[in-house]
């Protein structure tokens, strides 16, 4: 029914006491998501959202008393890093970092890391994961989608949002979708999860949402012609975007010339894949 | 963060790596000062950060301190590409025998930083990774492991360097990925990194760019930025932080998140228009960050119709419209607006837009036609 | 008829042109070694030992022109890290690195690097490998031994000697001697070769030539009663040591009165490895 | 290399560790002088290189800058455990809370560093550890990552540190990192790490050992060397690149390899015998390295007889001879030896040896056993 997330995770919060952290920790507790721990350095032994999520001084306390498998990281941004490390050393499986804004270097020696010890690290500078009906790791809206056979990636936050209402308002719903962020070095990338909805059997179909800079979306269309089976509708954002400029996110940037969408559509295209020219068009091309 | 040259070379100075003597001056008479210590015949060059600046006249060469003060007059009044020249670095001048090129940046597709070396140097490098890839080598860098001493060295071997220059060309490599990595840099290089007659090797032109998201642990280095070099209004979006970036259109755009900003941008060419700029308020939508984004993109003048994008996930719409309708009331705009709220209580929010008589639209598709409508004129 | 190296080994020397490197390489090719490559950076284009042996700049030209997979390491030991990391970088399959007195931030740093590389890394302060009849990888003098199926490993270097000596001597020949070396942080430990000769069709019987400090020895008894089928014996220096005190290898301490020889003979005769009383008893508890 | 307290602390400090204030004194006038600047109330701590130094009275209180004088005195004339007192630090007193442990070194184990934390600070970690091990709480450090903070944290929770003390705790263990890998030390400790009245963290004692092998990489480390702390015979030794410790038997030993040297001794008390040190002469055998090896031995009264054990691989026996016999010409060595040569050439060498009247063997086991006969006066 979908991939990395679902009823059975058990998600501990780190940065639970913060403003951001608090707010999506209930969004999260209510949207039916097993959040078992939450860690705040210096906060231990209380308990937030009214005694049901235990506060922690470490992911390592938080885990071993929980059995937490699944973090989701709501720490600022200098502080990031070091809490993927604590996460990743407490044995966590998969670590979701929200946070923006984390220095490139940083984020270069915690994917060095998790790399070679295989912990699956989605993010940072990302909305996380949501199964719709299952469980919501992070900060999608809950409301904006149904469960279904759709399978969706994306580097963007609200854009994801646009296609996952808009495929909710023609009645389509999704398996999982997954925000793997919008910053030049992060975990997860398109290829990992196009591996993970090609074998998921209840994935059907699969949008992968980009946008200008680096390559990942031509690796994804080298993927989708070599491995995929399933079905592929995309959307790359920035055809009207001007070269060298940093459109909001750290990684969406023309660079020397390479990185546009153009080069990007026409790769998916050359595979197959039906590319929208505007989001509103993903649930026709899906069809 | 772009750094300047005489910023960027000072940096290298302290991690080693020589550089020609000079200073930087914002006046003539500094400059002719400074040619006088230096013995009169230097180098000027204008501080500006775009590149292009020897064909533009501003690196010019002074036989002595006198005509080093004439050329600098000349050069502080001028404009390169836009951006005023505020100060001149004043070097020796330098008896070249050849030019070679030395650099760092993020790969990002092997996520690591990677160190490149080429024997043509002085010219941009992107041009010789046109016309002779071949001659661009290349070593990637463990993050964890940081530059060892035989990476440098296989680059001496492979652009073919004297050998007895290896030591003080890896002692010069060492130095920039210590700069490079110890400021957190996203581009350090040396272009050209010459050899002299004397046969020495010396840094004649730096640049260097730093991670913005990492400035907060160097705070010397946040203190060097120039604000001459970005729009005013990039400076001003950064203040409410918002991220905002003039283009040359005619629709106005404010947008939550950046995807979304440029399918907005994307949406509105699709349809014949043109984006004045990209906007994205980021998350929450308060009246003062409205406004400030409303007053921003009123100050281009191009602008003849303002797109609103917003979609309400986290946020409710409704709030979202209480905010457009508080900044409205404050900044007044005199011009059309288009509003298209979807998500979380939109039709809430859309109501309370209605009823100030703003033009709401329900679908992206929709708003970006009437936003290019009205651009052009047609009305709604 | 070996482990390690053989007459298939494709045999580089790091720091060729030194006094010891091109000792030791003339002693090497002697032995009928196929030494293919020098590498001494600057030196690049000469050629040692009569026109034999061809020099280059760096592993990586030596190894692509020659096809190297071996390579042994005689640079001094300010250099050594980086001559390893050289190595193991241009895809060297296995580094034996003689070099004595590197410090123990390097090795461990090296150490960290090989196991994620999956490199192999014999010592360092080493005499390195020696297969009678096959090659000869390091130091160990080539006429103390002959051909056979005792397969030995030891942290030591003339003490070894003394050994295949006296192995020698009583008309038994070695399959492959291994010198692990005597520094506190090092590549291969004694289980890592007990595994290669367990599973060696030629070794019939193993050596094991241990001394004070640290607890390889221990692990290798608790290897030997749970994964070996082959007979072994073993000699442990040190009885006569005091504590706290470093006998010449850096690793040969006995520090908070662990590490003694005293508990390395208990912990072999406990899973029936047959201890010598000193060197020359070996070739009898073998018989 | 083990460097005094004061050297400790000093580069302690060098890294943010707060350490009491105080200077050290090798004289008792210069004690005086800063027990005054320090208010008179001072504590008093011979510097010498063992532990046990507050049982052999070489830690004592003065209430003034007399007292201070007058204990200096004393303190200064003391031979602890056969180290004469040549320095002493002279530091504030400090009123203590609570006595704490922080301390890094290598796990061999593990091949990385580990740090150590303690409620239980004040006595020696090896007896905590004996004791109430579950009372020492360890985490180890990726030697290509360093110390995260988390890990620092960890420490502070897992020994019931009070909460505004974290801060503290935290940026004391990343100084002691920094100091440890940064001075290529394999032993690094605050013990005790104390907490004031005023609850201030405070290092008041501090230990570290550097690694020998990384020296050339710190020349000022090189320079805190104290000599005194090891018996003269190690250190001239040490000049001749021979390997040399000092034991109480009757025996000497001369052999090439340090796991042969440590099995000549074992062999030596196999049949009855007392080796009187372990030496290592490393390759080759130059008569000038052998002569310094026999007066090194000599050196030791209790010395009765010389055993010689040399295995001849790459080095020929025959050359190990004649340097053996130029250093007996040289030395003119007053007590019988014994010599057993053996490997490459050892018939010769041997030959060489007999020739000169020497008592030579072939196997150890003859050597060794010839030895302790002779040790006995039994004679061969």
């Amino acid at each position: 029914m979908s991939i990395l997330v679902d009823k059975t995770t058990r998600l501990l919060v780190q940065g639970v006491t913060g403003h951001e952290g608090l707010f999506h920790t209930q969004q999260m507790v209510e949207y039916g998501t097993q959040v078992v721990a939450g860690v705040t350095p210096g906060r231990g032994g209380e308990w937030v959202l009214d005694g049901k999520v235990p506060v922690f001084d470490s992911v390592r306390l938080a885990a071993d008393y929980t059995g937490a498998n699944t973090s989701v990281i709501f720490v600022p941004a200098r502080a990031a890093a070091d809490a993927m490390f604590e996460a990743a050393d407490a044995g966590i499986e998969l670590v979701v970092c929200i946070t923006e804004g984390i220095p490139v270097r940083d984020m270069m020696e915690v994917r060095r890391y998790f790399d070679q010890k295989n912990v699956r690290l989605i993010g940072p500078n990302c909305p996380g994961l949501l199964t719709p009906g299952g469980a919501k790791v992070g900060i999608i809206p809950g409301n904006i989608a149904i469960p279904g056979n759709i399978g969706i990636v994306s580097r963007s936050g609200t854009l994801t949002y646009e296609v996952l209402y808009a495929l909710k308002m023609a009645g389509m719903g999704a398996s999982t979708c997954v925000g793997i962020g919008g910053d030049p070095v992060n975990g997860t990338n398109f290829v990992d999860v196009l591996q993970l909805f090609e074998n998921d059997p209840h994935t059907e179909k699969v949008v992968l949402i980009g946008e200008i800079g680096g390559s990942e979306e031509e690796k994804a269309a080298d993927f989708i012609s070599h491995h995929m089976t399933k079905m592929a509708a995309a959307f790359i954002a920035g055809q009207a975007a001007p070269p060298g400029k940093r459109m909001g996110h750290a990684g969406a940037i023309i660079e020397s010339g390479s990185g546009t969408a153009a080069e990007k559509i026409r790769a998916l295209e050359a595979v197959g894949v039906r590319v929208a020219r505007h989001p509103e068009e993903i649930p026709a091309l899906l069809a | 963060m772009k750094l300047h040259e005489y910023q960027s070379k000072t940096i290298f100075s302290r991690y080693k790596i020589p550089i020609p003597r000079g200073r930087v001056a914002a006046t003539a008479s500094e400059a002719k000062q400074i040619a006088e210590e230096l013995g009169g015949r230097v180098v000027i060059k204008a501080q500006v950060l775009v590149g292009g600046r020897g064909k533009a006249g501003g690196i010019r060469l002074a036989k002595n301190s006198k005509e080093a003060e004439e050329l600098a007059t000349v050069i502080l009044g001028m404009d390169i590409k836009g951006l005023p020249v505020r100060k001149l670095l004043v070097d020796e001048t330098v008896r070249i025998q050849k030019e070679i090129y030395l650099g760092i940046t993020n790969d990002r597709t092997m996520n690591r930083p990677v160190m490149m070396a080429s024997s043509e140097g002085g010219v941009e490098i992107e041009e010789v990774a046109r016309i002779s890839p071949d001659k661009i080598i290349k070593t990637h860098i463990d993050p964890l492991l940081g530059l060892r001493d035989y990476q440098a060295r296989d680059l001496a071997v492979s652009i073919d360097l004297p050998r007895d220059l290896w030591r003080g060309f890896q002692e010069i490599c060492h130095g920039l990925w210590n700069a490079y990595s110890q400021s957190d840099a996203s581009l350090a290089e040396i272009n050209p990194l010459v050899i002299t007659v004397e046969n020495r090797l010396l840094a004649l032109d730096g640049k260097m760019v730093v991670d913005d998201n990492a400035l907060f642990r160097h705070p010397d280095l946040a203190d060097m930025r120039d604000l001459d070099v970005e729009a005013a209004p990039e400076v001003e979006a950064r203040k409410y932080g918002l991220s905002y970036i003039q283009l040359d259109g005619e629709i106005g755009c404010m947008v939550n998140g950046a995807g979304l900003a440029m399918a907005t941008m994307d949406i509105i060419q699709l349809y014949g228009g043109t984006p004045a700029n990209f906007l994205d308020i980021g998350g929450g939508a308060s009246a003062e960050k409205v406004g400030a984004a409303f007053r921003i993109i009123l100050s281009d003048p191009k602008v003849k119709v303002v797109l609103i994008n917003i979609f309400g996930g986290i946020t409710r719409c409704d709030e979202v419209a209480r905010g457009i309708l508080g900044a409205i009331s404050e900044v007044k705009p005199k011009i059309p607006m288009v509003v298209r709220l979807v998500g979380t209580n939109a039709a809430e929010g859309l109501r309370l837009l209605g009823d100030a008589h703003m033009v709401t639209a329900e679908t992206l598709v929709d708003a970006a036609q009437t936003a290019v409508r009205m651009a052009k004129g047609e009305g709604r």
